[in-house]
């Protein structure tokens, strides 16, 4: 069995597990930051988070559990912030919305939609004139593009060869908004083909075959400096905010060819093809649960910061 | 009347205005969607179609262009915004080009566009999801300015702004959807520009912002409670135009003023009340003006910081004992106020 | 001779005959606005307000001498503004940048590059809405699709099927700036075609050329209701602001192709050729350069505004 | 000591910051062009290359966050706007963004960026050129602000500016440019947060921002000439932070105190200034504080109307008069400043 294959599965159960721990004590109210939860797109940071390695330097979105937890596999420090406890890696002062851990090359993250963009066109741009083998990686919605900041990053990035990879998670959606009801056109990638970008889509949900096309990008960005554009298509399995479900609600259908092709199941599906034995597996993926329920644990018995650490890195240093 | 919560009373007024006048019409992110804004624009795509309550693309800012263009050509925009923190993307749209355009035609153009905007706190929003920011607006010339604090303010002063000739800046607290009262029913506006009394008294006056008026009028009752103190209470609603004689008429009555701003106070709207009120009505003030605002600092998620970052009736309380030479009552046993019980009055 | 052809020339020399007088007058410092000239470029107004005629709603940017006198033939309150007299259809408070005249047709003209071309979209919206026959146009140059707005504005337009007329007239720069410094794509139009926008091209100098294609996108937006989006190429002959040339400054090359097809010369030869005679069109030149020329005249004399009227129109009505 | 214009030393600052830190460099529309922005960026190209003097799309919003995301990676950026109105268009990445990177990552990220942004008047700039809004900045937690008057403090402030670990915006008043004195050579800094006092007097103190200062001196020599009356003038400089104590110990001293802002009064830095003054000098002030800005409209492009749009020394003066009981001198032989001695435009 390939390490490779095994990386990318612990990953994905990892975003998985842990975010099932919070829907299972969501309902408590003790974590009290809105959660907009990775569930069925945790294939493209996965993938992303894997192939960068050491390399990533990432910028999210408000969603963004499973960036952090690929990119950092910090799963305590991840529900301390949930619990806004002093051992996330802000203090509680983020929350869900705002992970944050340069140290561990998770950047930081908006909840302004689209409003990382540009900063990652700067932040790539840094990287080539220090001439560090960082890569600077954005992650954004097909919301995101409906953005003008999202034009004119295209346009920079180009015109300034900043070794910027973009990566738009597209799940179709704006919050209940279909990208039929925001755009004007029809086809994002054949647009952005005519900018000085490098372009590459995908529908797979197979996280293996996403990592793949990540390392394509990698090779693009180290040959030429080129910045390189990820349309990849996925699927959101909840509401846009919240721990549960709401196809109730209309605006769109349960689509079960996403379920029947989803990431976590391909990925355990090859490791078993590849020889591993379905005991290990079970045995891994319980050792991440419990992983994770101790972290989730850990978090709600941690302090919460002083009332005093309020003013502390309003300014830097 | 009829018992009206804030945010019925908002879809009240619109869907009233709607009626009467068919250039008026409601847009933005989720504006059509089945949240409705917080149930601020339920049934209007039913009641008067799709082309009158419309989804956006994700462009705050030009969609704010789109409003103004509509609006010189006839129509009665308004916009939504589910956080005022994006209204910033839209800055350039409301200052240089909106405010402006009726002086940018010589007064030949009109601009009756409302941009409704949604501030307020709770539950994690964090530094990029709770900012008010009306003091922007109001150091603008050619905009005006409203924070309704109570349903029916809200319904009367929505009505008017929809019917202003000019752009208004509409700005709620997202606490006080909750609050209910009576409201008169059918058509009912309150004209721009005026404030109101929410609360008389003879020995302080508290000049309020949006929420920090329920929280001013909490510390009042404390405040009664403990020290025989009556407290005046004056909500400016609209603060651009302001009506500065309803702020100075109080202070000259009652000698003290504090400025209780839902906002950051330096350089913020909290300092031009704490300045009018000095400047005029200098020879009246027995002590200085106070300034509450939010801790100058940008606002953390989690609950206790938020907590010591939001000023609150307490803060109140304290701040008119410190000005009145009271002693310190003892506030351990009252509650403060927290949204996960809904709001329900006082009004 | 077809009088769509004289028609056309006559805006054209009235364009060309106001900015030489500004020209003559500037150095006497009494028009204290800051000029964007037209010229070179006038052939697209005056092509574009030809053809719309009274249907048309014209925006436009700072540079919007050509569109205003083309839109409104208003050459009297045009020096009047220039000068800052009461004359001016603003009263003297707008000035050369931010020429209002709606009651003519030229809606208002904006100093903050792209800022109209949202504007533009729900202007056109609304006369969809209300059924009116006016068409909204706006101009604006190729420094303004830098914009995020541009972009934002392509997509809206082009979602909601705004009958909105967008001239792009791309003399090249912005300011001093080439679009090769600024953009990181070769070929705006074919970018556009993308969206679900008519779009239009042309490298023509000849007004009447481009009145055709005008009367098309008429012709698209009557049948369609659809945006259409108009590129032009054009060359500045002078600095970005101010009276004089400036091929010294070193940007750019002067470019003589441009002068040789200079729409004025090719629209009186054209005039020529349909049988007109020299000395009448000699005859029409000095009508208008009196004309002009009084307009300024009068203007220096016209009073100034009181100073009361400092805070008329901040609020309307 | 050398003799140096306003703009000769903002380029002396920029060139000497961008020898000694080859992470600090320029951009901005126009910042590499023949005309080199006011001939502030003069000859960067040439000493340090095209990768550190860049010019740029018009992209007001993405180019701020281009800076921010280099700033987090080690660079120092300067980017240079020719009009403040221009960044409204970006005021998202720096309200929503740039002044929380810092805290947004617990103190572990930082911003070291400055705005130049060039603020102004004059020769038909109009509605949409003339706008200043450092009360927008100032209001924000996480931003620095600075408006300096002088070359000196041009040079120094500028320093420190680039020098700065957090963001900093830093307005320069386009008038100033060709005002000229001795400035230090070489290396010089002045700390951020320093007040000076520009003159002194005992008869009442004048606090003014950027231009109102060089007013504020014309309008003192005459109020000597005709009243020997000596006022003292304060420039706070840097306004976020602030230097209190430097205006509340002059108006302490003084007990009178005029604020003259460079900007709309209403809801501006000069409504914090006063209130300031009124809260925390209530004591010592003999007279309510006085505020002085721009007339409350947009600004007209006809320079009659402009001149009534703005005050001016004489403004000052007459504030002056009023608050010391004195008779009106007769100003009418006074000349007023005016940029044609200096400057004629376009642009
Ligand atoms: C500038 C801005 N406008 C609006 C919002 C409100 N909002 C939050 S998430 C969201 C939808 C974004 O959709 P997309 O970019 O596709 O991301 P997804 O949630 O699908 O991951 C919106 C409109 C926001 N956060 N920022
Ligand atoms: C938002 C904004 N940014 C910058 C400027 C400064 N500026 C004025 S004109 C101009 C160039 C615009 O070029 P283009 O759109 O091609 O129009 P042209 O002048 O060529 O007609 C610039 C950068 C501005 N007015 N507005
Ligand atoms: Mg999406
Ligand atoms: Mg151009």
């Amino acid at each position: 069995m390939s390490s490779l294959s095994l990386d990318l599965y612990k990953k994905l159960f990892l975003s998985r597990a842990a975010e099932e721990c919070i829907m299972k004590y969501y309902h408590e109210d003790d974590m009290k930051t809105p959660m907009h939860m990775s569930m069925g797109q945790e294939f493209i940071p996965a993938a992303v988070c894997q192939a960068l390695g050491e390399r990533g330097q990432i910028f999210t979105s408000y969603r963004s559990h499973a960036p952090y937890l690929c990119r950092t596999d910090d799963v305590e420090g991840f529900f301390g912030e949930m619990y806004g406890k002093i051992s996330g890696p802000m203090r509680g002062k983020g929350g869900s919305m705002h992970l944050s851990n340069p140290d561990l090359g998770h950047m930081c993250a908006s909840a302004i939609v689209s409003s990382l963009i540009p900063v990652v066109v700067g932040a790539a741009w840094a990287n080539k004139m220090k001439n560090t083998d960082k890569i600077a990686a954005v992650f954004f919605g097909d919301g995101a593009v409906d953005e003008g900041c999202f034009w004119e990053s295209m346009n920079i990035s180009a015109l300034m060869q900043t070794p910027a990879l973009f990566i738009c998670e597209d799940n179709g959606l704006a919050v209940h908004t279909s990208k039929r009801q925001r755009q004007g056109y029809k086809n994002l990638p054949d647009i952005i083909r005519h900018f000085d970008v490098h372009v590459i889509t995908s529908k797979s949900t197979d996280a293996e075959e996403i990592h793949g096309l990540v390392k394509e990008a990698m090779d693009v960005i180290d040959k030429t400096q080129k910045p390189v554009f990820m349309h990849l298509e996925c699927y959101r399995y909840l509401e846009h905010v919240g721990v549960y479900e709401d196809f109730d609600a209309g605006y769109r259908e349960k689509e079960e060819s996403w379920y029947d092709s989803g990431a976590l199941r391909v990925q355990r599906q090859r490791l078993l093809d590849q020889g591993m034995d379905e005991k290990d597996i079970v045995q891994l993926e319980q050792e991440i649960e419990t992983r994770v329920e101790n972290a989730l644990m850990a978090a709600k018995a941690e302090k919460f910061p002083e009332d005093d650490e309020l003013y502390e890195g309003v300014f830097y240093g | 009347m009829v018992k009206m919560t804030f945010q019925d009373a908002l879809l009240d007024a619109t869907t009233l205005e709607m009626a009467r006048d068919d250039s008026v019409f409601v847009y933005g992110i989720g504006a059509p969607d089945h949240k409705n804004i917080f149930g601020t624009t339920t049934g209007l795509v039913e009641k008067f179609g799709e082309n009158r309550c419309l989804e956006t693309p994700l462009a705050e800012d030009s969609m704010t262009g789109f409003g103004l263009g509509a609006a010189m050509n006839g129509m009665r925009p308004i916009h939504v915004h589910i956080r005022m923190d994006f209204v910033l993307l839209a800055m350039n749209q409301i200052v240089n080009m909106l405010s402006c355009a009726s002086y940018g035609s010589c007064g030949k153009l009109k601009a009756p566009m409302v941009i409704r905007a949604i501030i307020g706190r709770g539950w994690g929003q964090g530094y990029q999801h709770s900012k008010t920011l009306h003091s922007y607006f109001s150091h603008i010339p050619g905009l005006k300015v409203v924070l309704p604090t109570t349903p029916s303010d809200a319904k009367g002063l929505l009505t008017s702004a929809i019917r202003d000739d000019n752009p208004v800046i509409f700005i709620e607290h997202r606490w006080l959807y909750f609050a209910e009262e009576d409201v008169p029913e059918g058509d009912f506006s309150i004209p721009l520009g005026k404030g109101k009394v929410l609360r008389e008294g003879n020995d302080l006056s508290i000049i309020a912002t949006s929420w920090m008026n329920i929280e001013a009028m909490e510390a009042a009752k404390m405040l009664k409670e403990y020290h025989g103190v009556e407290v005046e209470i004056i909500d400016p609603r609209t603060i651009a135009p302001l009506d500065e004689e309803i702020i100075l008429s109080s202070v000259r009555k009652t000698g003290h003023c504090i400025v209780a701003d839902n906002d950051w106070s330096f350089s913020g709207f909290g300092a031009e009340l704490s300045a009018l009120v000095a400047e005029k009505a200098f020879d009246s003030l027995k002590k200085p003006v106070t300034r509450i605002g939010f801790e100058h600092t940008p606002c953390p998620t989690v609950r206790k910081l938020e907590n010591a970052f939001y000023p609150n009736a307490k803060t109140i309380v304290r701040a008119v004992e410190e000005k009145l030479g009271l002693p310190k009552s003892d506030l351990s046993s009252q509650d403060l106020f927290s949204h996960e019980r809904k709001f329900k009055g006082p009004f």
